[in-house]
């Protein structure tokens, strides 16, 4: 790497940090909007960039990782960044998400936060964002418990904020707390059992240590450990209990950065650490036995998820039980550890990410113009705002895995690699749950197209500025679909250096 | 605001003495056990104590609230800003020998201090934050 | 590992876990928080006695002393009594139990409790006491990383060779300093009420 | 394997279970909030047993005599989680304070019963 690029990995978190410590100072009235955007569309960029330039260095000499020892101290005493190619993807991915909903949010905190808690509202999404970009980069166990903090006790407080448009954001932020505080010191509990095994914190040092050792009642147990902590993370079902209520009254900024960024930050802690740092040698990282539970949990997530969302009162709740039944998709995908499924789940990641994230935007804007997401209030949308429903429409789609749509193509790539992998059920379940999907985006459909329009007040205009981030959110799921060319080849290298065990 | 004349004036007469040991956990970190954190807890508490001691309204004039956010800011950023030395002078991030190329070992032990200064400040001003706060303290 | 530590080391854990149980148990919260307090004294005497100096120090200033200040304070606005109730809850003592006995069988190939050929104590460590890590791309090996100017390794973990994790240690505490701000800025009265005064004023 | 040497692993995983069950079973939030700070020190205890050495003094090295010390990292390690256990406690107080004003108590279950009500008058 050359002199240039070199300082770019430690800069991914560092111009988010800055900018969050920053925030409390200088992010009075308008300037800790302008401050959020630029230190993540900066952060967007260095991270663009190091993505475009692994790729480009992997398809060289695969695989290839960036390896940052911080303070100059090498690994495994001293703490390094390790960058390979899902790291920068997802690094991207977050980062972009967060400079699109910074975009869309500057009235909607405005209308959601008081005036004199608006600079600290910025310093804790930006740290939020800091912990999150933190947990993709870093290749240091302990590393990950610290950054899983910053970014829970964040996310604590910016749930808590929604309690100005409904109290239960109270409860939920409590609830969300004390789940996720066991599931990081579970986490901790697991690195901990991996230390006294292994004596070292880096995660490359870990593996190697592990492949020398028997596997014993110690090093299982860690795992056991990890995976609750990392499925209460991720709200995996049946440990997503806490995610419904905080989607649905948190702002509505809030909830679109969360639903696109943190559970997939939780997704990433789950693969990295089964695949970079448990795998035995020769790849079977997880065992029959794991896959059977984790299978039925994914499998339970795809089948409740969808049928909750279909009997929920209002869109917030509809798309966060959709979210239960997404990750479901995502984490079957991994699970299999074959290259197909792999590359599938990552994409769906990314999709989901995009789609999930423009579709909850939406309902931030329903929230500004209507003051709610209640289904009944939402009849005849489609003439009323024929703009926002039909993004909703069209993420719908995406959702359900049309042809022509982003979501097709990661599900193909799901059931190709789970039916090569031998797993035919768990494939007739991801099927089913599209089938559930139409008919929860069909519920949407019939109230805003097929029912006379309401009479709830519209209270504003549509502001280009909040349609604009759904515009290139949604667009850009249309565009991957119809050209999925790059982002697959990118999926692909990075499901290969996962599954090679390289951390 | 404390009733009693013993408690205020034996009060009165520990807060410096709380505040200077604070200060010798902060600077002691390197020799002995210590450092940022506990002297931040200390220095915090000893302010508590005098607020506890002569009202809250006098300490809030020593210490009001914008410069308790402020230094709350200014700890963490006095960390990130000797990290960022490495970063300019073409090393790594965090790294601290630079600060004195004539004497590495020298620079590490000050950059520590340096960055312990911040952790303690920032957990000082935040101590004190939380529990004002808690306390139902106006902004 | 010499018996006088061992021995103390028992009796102090079991004061300690009899502190914990009354806290647990009692439905006086006041009460349960000055045991914690308690139990925090006594686990920093542990932390003394197992050579853990600065995380003893740190027990007493923040387990005996910070956390007792907030949670005295907090009572005053919430109210110092629990609700009777019954103590025995089921799914929680069979999530407890499932818990412990998985941890209490992933202990069973810990090594042994001061084990001098440990992998934590033989891997990385000595580099940690001995202080002769090198920087990366160092051409010669150095005799000391910090001329012996930093005696205590823990700060030199802490604050050099971990530096970074210690600066997100300092961001998660300025975090909850903001949530805290953020929470509970304003005072009396409900939030819908506050805004609806806020707007009136401007 | 004396009692002695196994005790501490009993120890931290009683500590730990302690706090979850008091988390799991009490309603009051405050207590709850106890039983997670419990539960968060038995970790501490794990970690700072996987740093003794048999002979180890404390990480505070001394000229001369070839002294055999304690591990320094899972000291560092809790430290750290110290300063996370705190930082934890005080957003939840914050929280259930914030609770108790907009709810009058905090006790789970009622408040519970309080949103269940909410969602039915609002249907």
């Amino acid at each position: 790497m050359n002199s240039e690029t070199s300082m770019l990995p430690v800069l991914i978190v560092l111009i988010p940090l800055v900018g969050g410590v920053l925030a409390p100072i200088i992010g009075r009235g308008i300037f800790g909007w302008l401050l959020a955007l630029v230190t993540t569309g900066a952060a967007t960029f260095v991270s663009g960039t190091l993505l475009l330039y692994i790729h480009a260095q992997n398809t060289l000499t695969p695989p290839f990782a960036i390896s940052y020892p911080l303070g100059g101290w090498p690994a495994p005493h001293g703490i390094e960044l390790k960058i390979d190619l899902l790291s920068a993807l997802l690094a991207t991915l977050v980062s972009g998400m967060g400079f699109m909903v910074t975009l869309f949010s500057r009235q909607g905190v405005d209308d959601e936060i008081p005036a004199d808690r608006r600079r600290f509202f910025w310093s804790l999404w930006l740290l939020a964002i800091t912990g999150l970009l933190g947990i993709l980069i870093t290749g240091d166990a302990f590393n990950v418990y610290v950054l899983l903090e910053i970014s829970s006790l964040t996310i604590y407080g910016l749930i808590a904020m929604g309690r100005q448009r409904n109290r239960q954001a109270l409860t939920a932020a409590l609830n969300y707390l004390v789940l996720g505080s066991v599931g990081a010191s579970f986490i901790l509990i697991a690195i901990g059992l991996l230390y006294a095994k292994t004596g070292t914190l880096n995660m490359a040092d870990i593996h190697a240590k592990l492949l020398l050792a028997p596997v014993d009642a110690t090093v299982l147990t860690a795992r056991a450990f990890l995976l609750a902590g990392v499925a209460l993370k991720m709200a995996l079902f049946p440990l997503h209990l806490w995610m419904p209520a905080a989607y649905s009254t948190a702002p509505s900024a809030v909830a679109a950065l969360l639903a696109a960024t943190a559970t997939k930050v939780g997704i990433y802690m789950g693969m990295r650490f089964i695949f970079s740092v448990f795998a035995m040698s020769g790849g079977a990282a997880l065992s029959d036995a794991n896959i059977l539970i984790i299978g039925i949990c994914c499998g339970a997530a795809i089948i409740f998820g969808s049928l909750s969302a279909a009997r929920q009162p209002s869109l917030s709740l509809l798309l966060a039980y959709s979210s239960v039944a997404q990750i479901g998709y995502i984490v079957v995908g991994m699970t299999v550890g074959h290259i197909d499924a792999m590359t599938g789940s990552i994409l769906h990641m990314v999709f989901h990410a995009l789609i999930k994230g423009g579709l909850f935007l939406c309902a931030g804007i329903l929230i500004y113009r209507l003051g709610t997401t209640r289904l009944e209030d939402l009849a005849g949308l489609g003439q009323r705002m024929p703009w926002v429903s039909g993004a909703i429409v069209v993420g719908g789609l995406g959702m359900i895995g049309i042809p022509g749509t982003a979501g097709f193509i990661s599900k193909f790539y799901l059931l190709k690699g789970l039916i090569l992998s031998g797993h035919p059920v768990l494939a007739g379940l991801v099927l089913i749950g599209s089938v559930l999907a139409a008919i929860y985006t069909w519920r949407f459909v019939e109230v805003a197209y097929l029912r006379p329009a309401g009479d709830t007040p519209l209270r504003n205009g549509l502001p280009f500025e909040k349609f604009l981030p759904v515009l290139l959110l949604l667009g850009a799921s249309i565009y991957l679909g119809l050209q999925p060319g790059a982002i697959i080849d990118v999926a692909h290298d990075a499901a290969q250096q996962l599954l090679g065990g390289s951390p | 605001m404390s009733e009693s004349v013993v408690l205020r004036t034996i009060g009165g007469m520990l807060f410096p003495y709380i505040l200077v040991y604070g200060l010798y956990v902060q600077m002691h970190g390197e020799i002995g056990p210590g450092g940022g954190f506990q002297a931040g807890v200390l220095v915090a508490a000893a302010f508590i104590l005098h607020s506890l001691l002569f009202g809250k309204e006098l300490t809030d004039r020593l210490l009001p609230t914008w410069l308790v956010d402020l230094s709350m800011s200014l700890g963490v950023l006095l960390y990130i800003g000797v990290g960022i030395v490495g970063l300019v002078k073409g090393s790594y991030f965090l790294d601290y020998s630079v600060l004195d190329p004539t004497h590495p070992a020298h620079a590490e032990a000050l950059g520590m201090t340096l960055v312990e200064a911040g952790v303690g400040l920032t957990v000082a001003s935040v101590i004190l934050t939380m529990v004002r706060k808690v306390n139902g303290e106006p902004a | 590992m010499s018996d006088p530590v061992l021995l103390i080391n028992v009796l102090l854990l079991l004061l300690a876990i009899g502190a914990a149980l009354a806290a647990m148990w009692t439905r006086d919260l006041l009460g349960a928080v000055m045991l914690m307090g308690i139990y925090s004294l006594l686990l920093a005497i542990e932390w003394a006695n197992l050579f853990a100096m600065d995380v003893s120090y740190t027990e007493a200033a923040v387990g005996a002393g910070a956390s007792t200040i907030l949670l005295l304070t907090a009572l005053t606005r919430t109210g110092t009594r629990e609700k009777a109730g019954p103590n025995f809850h089921p799914t929680a003592l069979l999530t407890v139990l499932v818990t412990g006995a998985v941890l209490i069988y992933g202990t069973s190939d810990l090594p042994r409790f001061g084990d001098p050929l440990a992998p934590a104590t033989v891997h990385v460590a000595p580099e940690y006491i001995t202080q002769t890590v090198g920087k990366v791309g160092a051409t010669e090996a150095t005799e000391n990383d910090f001329g012996d100017h930093v005696p205590n390794a823990v700060t030199a973990v802490l604050a050099s060779y971990r530096g970074y994790d210690t600066m997100f240690e300092t961001a998660v505490i300025f975090t909850a300093g903001v949530c805290v701000i953020i929470i509970l800025r304003p005072l009396a009265g409900s939030a819908r009420r506050r805004t609806a005064g806020s707007k009136e004023d401007a | 394997m004396s009692l002695f040497e196994t005790f501490n692993s009993i120890a931290f995983v009683v500590i730990m279970m302690l706090g979850l069950y008091t988390l799991i079973a009490r309603q009051n939030l405050v207590k709850k909030t106890l039983g997670l700070g419990l539960f968060q020190t038995g970790i501490f205890l794990m970690y700072i047993t996987l740093g003794v050495r048999d002979g180890g003094v404390a990480p505070i090295l001394q000229e001369g005599a070839p002294l055999t010390y304690t591990n320094p990292l899972p000291h560092v390690l809790i430290l750290t989680a110290i300063v996370v256990s705190l930082s934890t406690m005080a957003v939840a107080l914050a929280l259930i304070i914030g609770v108790r004003e907009e709810y009058g108590t905090i006790e789970a279950d009622e408040i519970a019963t309080i949103d269940r009500a909410d969602a039915e008058e609002g249907a």
